[in-house]
């Protein structure tokens, strides 16, 4: 990888997050129920008032002096104040970040392998039985709304089946005799959320590493390898997957946004303390403070997440350039 | 003229006749008609009334001779609520996925076909809707606008382009390529007249196919939208559905009949669109074809 | 000394609309250190001869008859493992168009070493001298043998072929159109440098091309195919200069002569024959000028001339010089 | 003769992909010289070849001479008036006389479209036709003259059912149908079998003969172009390096790299022991162009003059000109 390509990333990388920027700023510019409209209806404030509010947000000034002020703000990590929780945005942020990585990691990471070896061996063994049944699994996963999955687990493991707990990180009230104990604990607790969440990723990766592989197979150099005298295991291992494995960089990638997605259902469902649920809470809230510190946050780990995969990308792929 | 019709009906003979082979296709031909019949015809056989509440006694009563999917937490019978979420979650499926098309198509067209400072442009713009996390922006702009179900057609359309946007012009970059788009340009034709009658025709199979797979994902974005709460009350859609059950606490009650029928018609609905959009893939996708 | 000896090969593919006789009974030998050249046009199913030989054929493709003798064991009668064993190692390919036939991941000295270690069971660091030696021998820059395939020029790529096919010093080396999508001057080198190696190595080389022209240069003897048949084999002189069959000289003609005279080279009318239905009789007898009814309805047998020169057809005597 | 087309001094320039940044912070872009100074004329009814490897602009010129390239520099005169850029009324009447054959007949033709759809399309792009009856006339008259007969049984195919001859019959009657003065011919057999290249090239000669239409052959096969032009240009690297009539450049050429493309060039004979000029190495990068002669690195007789000064196009004898400074012949006799 060339230090040409890394600039253009980190370049390319650095407009996208500027535009994101504006179009948080809009966004949450014309909500219903920014402080000056709320001050406005009431029919009392006085026009002093108002002009004071006004200047107390930098509402007076023109709008890229507001946009700057904002830009300010952001630099100093002053994400304004939670209506909700009565604290800086970026506190109440930082206390629910752990879960949701622990959540969406584990989720993303058996999703990631579990549906690249369906792929393999439903392209591997195309038309098979094998393959039907892979592809079937694959589709109906993947047209499953995510909240749903997690509902009828709750009902089915947790309602009916009583194996795990229906809601929360830990079991509430339980004290633990050891950092183990509750180390379990919250294992009890992960399962039926990462398993919700993986199974709806499992069936897109597989998907696509089925057709990436079928087009990659039909390839003149697996030929070659063929000709080679290499055994099939050897050429898919050796030659097939590696190139296979390159359109996945991608998806995986952009995929982290929907992940997001999914973190809101299976934490509201699952009652996980973690952002998806604090983002769901500020929606029904309106605490729009809160609401767009959470949505820049992500925003920007996806296109961090884009650009540490463009990275990887240039890495498997020596045909990048800059 | 009688000739070119003929013409046209050849190459959709040919169409049909791969697609008729095709199991998966063809199952999610028939699975969709079921739907679509069921949200055409339904209504008018078992008419739904949101605010026909039942009395206590109906309130999560298990399926019975005259309500054969139950009743809901408000008492109200579960297959005529489901019939009349078909009509609701379809329409804003088809239609969303209408804007995504045109706007990505059009985008992706331009960007393509165009090149140079107009195609980065553009595909910066169409980067930053691909990498927005995209449920948020939804919920978001949900909020913003409102929950009307008009509104909810225009939040998925206005998301979900991107993806199609990035399709067609990659495509659109390999017609581009071909020579007959020269030749178009040497016989005198303008950008307009090759971009409509020469890359649009060419592009437009996998803009199919592609937009197949947007209607699934269009629905699972209703669906998941209604059920955050952000469906629009007058127009209950099986979305809104999974969430009153949600919120009433079916799971923990038992009342599968009210969980399990919506849930079950996304799941069919999003499938047959799958089976459809992955079949049309197989058949027009050159690459794809068995070696 | 006989390397290769191909028998009354027929080979079949199975499509929707029925059964391609893509190869149908042809018969040729090639010798040690020897240049055959397998001419014709698209469709004549010269690259079927190839993968039948190979065992490369496409799973709608398979050998339904014949016998392919590779010093004097029969290629067909092995099993699967016993085949996958000596590919390469007897038989290697250079594929044409090699900007697809390498792997565009991985580093061109890797996929050769790699083919070394599982053949001849050397280890890596033997197997990359080898690999230096080879890029020597093809005339590459042995220093380039870390570079992946993107940064190799198409004549480069072509050389990278060869020397992979040369790695495990097999018998027989078949060049499918190994020149096609070169320029003439790259086109020359390689040539030249396939003719050395011949030459030096006493390789076999089977050459496919639809190019006769090319074949001029370096084929000690041709075999001229049409609609899955050999119609004419002969040495290279015997097909340019004393051909016999109709359709070789139509071939023939169809390439311009500069140090000749000027005149509009030869086209032959119609197209190649639907092999799923070949013509009855001679094949080539729907396009050509001195087609009896004979022609039409008996299929003509070999014709031996003499010397090797070979041909199927009933009309040569109107051919006599 | 009159001549048809005439371009002088023509220079086509691409921006070179540099590095990102060199692309930002940089005004010094690289460029590359796809043609860099070619001078040509195309007499009335004459065919007239530009051989060359691939990367030496050949195809570049074509399209510049149709306007279908931008060019950087230099006048590109057709029938004594500089041609028109941009897609005003004058571009439209330009377009109509002076046409372009492409190299890949599978490419070239909308997979989409009937033939009739095809030929006929220059007559309803440029609003020549006002009804389908006419478009229908005029697109058999077209088809015959290209040599698809009966033309009916074209009218309503798709390219994929023709066989690579007659998909390049279409594209020659689509280029015929507006009556042109001058066609472009970029490779238009090297897709095709041997063995109905002849056809197309034959075809091409009746036009000429029949219509009096212009033609530049762009062409890799020397032989092709001998065989039916009357006069050939070597282009390397952005540059003709000689030029002259047919059996000039092929019988006595001067410039050491035609010669040995012309010893290298496969013939219809046994050549095993033929004496060959086979050039070491490949057509360089035309971003960086070797100082003094571009050709100087591969030369077999390069002197030091050839690595200071760049040879200019000179007169040897009437109508051949040379691009060296040293002309003379190097191998002696046919094989």
């Amino acid at each position: 990888m060339n230090r040409n390509y890394l600039l253009k990333k980190i370049f390319q990388s650095l407009i996208t997050i500027f535009l994101v920027l504006i179009i948080n700023y809009i966004l949450f510019r014309v909500m219903p129920g920014d402080p000056l409209q709320m001050l406005m209806r009431n029919p009392k404030a006085s026009g002093e008032a108002v002009a004071r509010t006004k200047a107390l947000f930098g509402l007076d000034r023109p709008w890229y002096a507001q946009f700057f002020l904002y830009l300010r703000q952001l630099l100093h990590g002053d994400l304004g104040l939670s209506f909700l929780h009565k604290k800086p945005v970026l506190e109440v942020i930082a206390s629910r970040i752990l879960p949701t990585l622990l959540l969406a990691g584990c989720a993303e990471v058996i999703a990631i392998l579990v549906g690249t070896v369906i792929g393999i061996v439903s392209a591997w063994k195309r038309g098979k039985k094998i393959d039907v049944i892979s592809l079937s699994f694959a589709l109906v996963t993947y047209s499953m709304p995510t909240f749903w999955l997690g509902i009828v687990f709750v009902a089915f493991f947790s309602v009916f089946l009583r194996i795990f707990p229906t809601t929360g990180m830990v079991t509430p009230g339980a004290t633990f005799i050891s950092e183990f104990a509750h180390m379990v604990d919250i294992g009890r607790h992960l399962v039926l959320p990462t398993l919700t969440l993986s199974l709806v990723m499992i069936g897109e990766y597989a998907l696509i590493m089925r057709n990436s592989l079928i087009d990659i197979l039909t390839e003149d150099f697996i030929t070659t390898a063929r000709a080679k005298g290499f055994t099939e295991q050897y050429v898919l291992r050796r030659h097939a997957v590696p190139n296979a494995l390159l359109p996945m960089v991608t998806i995986v990638a952009i995929n982290l946004g929907l992940v997001i997605g999914g973190t809101i259902q299976v934490e509201t469902i699952f009652s996980w303390p973690g952002l998806g649920r604090l983002m769901y809470e500020a929606l029904m809230n309106r605490d729009y403070p809160l609401l767009q510190g959470i949505f820049l946050l992500v925003s920007i780990s996806v296109i961090g997440a884009n650009f540490l995969a463009d990275i990887l990308y240039s890495y498997l792929d020596p045909r990048v350039k800059g | 003229m009688k000739e070119t019709h003929a013409i046209r009906r050849r190459k959709a003979g040919q169409f049909m006749d791969s697609f008729r082979k095709n199991r998966m296709g063809m199952t999610g031909a028939i699975m969709l008609c079921f739907f679509l019949i069921m949200a055409v015809a339904g209504p008018l056989l078992l008419p739904y009334n949101a605010m026909d509440f039942g009395v206590a006694d109906d309130v999560f009563a298990p399926p019975s001779r005259e309500h054969i999917l139950g009743q809901d937490d408000m008492g109200r019978d579960v297959l005529r609520a489901l019939i009349s979420g078909a009509r609701i979650s379809l329409s804003v499926g088809i239609l969303s996925t209408l804007i995504s098309m045109v706007a990505g198509t059009f985008l992706g067209i331009v960007a393509g076909y165009s090149g140079g400072k107009i195609d980065v442009l553009m595909m910066r713009f169409t980067d930053v809707f691909l990498v927005l996390p995209w449920l948020p922006l939804m919920l978001i702009l949900a909020a913003v606008l409102g929950s009307s179900i008009w509104n909810i057609i225009l939040v998925i359309g206005l998301t979900s382009w991107a993806g199609t946007a990035r399709v067609v012009r990659a495509q659109t970059l390999t017609v581009k390529e071909r020579q007959f788009i020269e030749r178009a340009r040497a016989i005198g034709a303008g950008n307009g007249y090759i971009m409509t009658r020469h890359i649009l025709p060419n592009v437009f199979p996998l803009v199919f196919a592609n937009t197949i797979l947007v209607s699934a994902v269009a629905i699972i974005s209703e669906t998941t939208l209604s059920f955050l709460g952000m469906g629009d009350t007058l127009h209950p859609s099986w979305g809104m559905m999974l969430h009153y059950a949600f919120e009433s606490g079916a799971a923990s009650i038992g009342a599968y009949w009210f969980l399990l029928p919506p849930g079950l018609c996304v799941v069919g609905v999003v499938l047959s669109f799958t089976f459809l959009g992955y079949a049309f893939d197989e058949i027009l996708n050159p690459k794809l074809k068995k070696r | 000394m006989e390397m290769l000896s191909v028998r009354n090969l027929v080979t079949q593919f199975s499509i929707k609309a029925g059964q391609v006789k893509a190869v149908d009974g042809i018969s040729f030998t090639l010798n040690e250190g020897e240049t055959l050249g397998l001419v014709g046009e698209s469709g004549c199913g010269k690259t079927t001869t190839a993968l039948s030989i190979a065992g490369l054929l496409p799973s709608e493709g398979r050998v339904v008859s014949g016998e392919i003798l590779l010093s004097g064991i029969d290629l067909l009668t092995l099993s699967q493992e016993e085949l996958r064993k000596r590919r390469w190692k007897d038989i290697s390919v250079i594929f044409q168009g090699a900007m697809n036939a390498l792997n565009p991941v991985m580093k061109v000295g890797d996929q050769i070493t790699e083919v070394i270690m599982l053949h001849d069971n050397k280890n890596y660091q033997e197997a990359r001298k080898q690999v230096r030696e080879l890029f020597s021998l093809v005339e590459i820059d042995p220093d380039r043998i870390d570079g992946y395939p993107h940064e190799f020029s198409g004549g480069m790529k072509q050389r990278v072929m060869i020397a992979m096919a040369l790695a495990c010093r097999p018998k027989i080396v078949i060049g499918d159109e190994p020149t096609t999508a070169l320029d003439v001057m790259v086109q020359a080198q390689i040539l030249n440098l396939l003719e050395r190696l011949c030459r030096d190595i006493k390789m076999g080389l089977l050459l496919i091309t639809h190019d006769l022209s090319v074949l001029g240069e370096i084929a000690d003897k041709v075999a001229v195919m049409y609609a899955g048949k050999i119609v004419e084999m002969g040495s290279t002189e015997d097909i340019l200069t004393q051909y016999r069959h109709p359709y070789t000289e139509k071939l023939v003609h169809s390439f311009p002569d500069i140090y000749g005279k000027r005149e509009m080279v030869s086209s032959i009318p119609g197209d190649p024959p639907n092999l799923i239905d070949p013509p009855s009789g001679c094949r080539f007898h729907p396009r050509c000028s001195l087609a009896t009814i004979r022609c039409r309805t008996e299929e003509p047998g070999y014709i031996d001339l003499g010397g090797g020169h070979i041909t199927a057809c009933h009309e040569i005597r109107g051919y006599e010089k | 003769m009159k001549s048809v087309m005439e371009a002088s001094a023509l220079h086509v320039h691409f921006k070179a992909r540099g590095s990102f940044i060199q692309e930002i912070f940089s005004n010094h872009q690289k460029k590359v010289k796809a043609v860099d100074g070619v001078n040509i004329q195309i007499g009335e009814g004459e065919i007239f070849s530009l051989v060359g490897e691939s990367g030496s602009g050949k195809t570049t010129v074509g399209k510049a001479l149709l306007a279908l390239e931008h060019k950087t520099s230099g006048s590109i005169l057709f029938n004594g008036e500089e041609i028109p850029s941009g897609t005003g009324k004058s571009s439209r009447r330009f377009r109509q006389k002076a046409q372009m054959i492409f190299q890949d007949p599978y490419q070239s033709l909308n997979p989409r479209d009937i033939v009739l759809d095809i030929v006929g399309e220059p007559l309803v792009v440029n609003n020549l036709i006002k009804t389908s009856a006419e478009k229908r006339e005029r697109v058999i008259e077209a088809l015959g003259w290209a040599g698809l007969r009966p033309q009916e049984e074209y009218l309503y195919r798709l390219p994929h059912e023709l066989s690579g001859g007659q998909r390049q019959r279409v594209a020659i009657a689509a280029a015929l149908i507006l009556n042109p003065q001058f066609i472009v011919a970029d490779e238009p057999v090297s897709m095709l079998d041997v063995s109905i290249r002849a056809d197309i090239l034959r075809l091409m000669v009746e036009m000429r003969d029949r219509l009096g239409i212009s033609y530049l052959f762009i062409t890799h096969d020397l032989s092709l172009a001998w065989l039916i032009s009357d006069r050939i240009a070597i282009m390397y690297l952005g540059k003709i390096m000689e030029i002259g009539s047919s059996e000039l450049i092929v019988g006595s050429s001067l410039h050491p790299y035609t010669q040995a493309l012309i010893s290298v060039m496969p013939l219809p004979r046994v050549t095993k022991n033929k004496k060959r000029l086979i050039l070491k190495g490949e057509t360089p990068d035309p971003i960086d162009l070797p100082v003094g002669c571009r050709f100087n690195p591969r030369c077999p007789v390069v002197q030091d003059i050839c690595r200071r000064q760049e040879p200019e196009l000179a007169e040897v004898t009437p109508g051949h000109q040379v691009a060296c400074h040293f002309p003379k012949k190097l191998l002696v006799g046919a094989p």
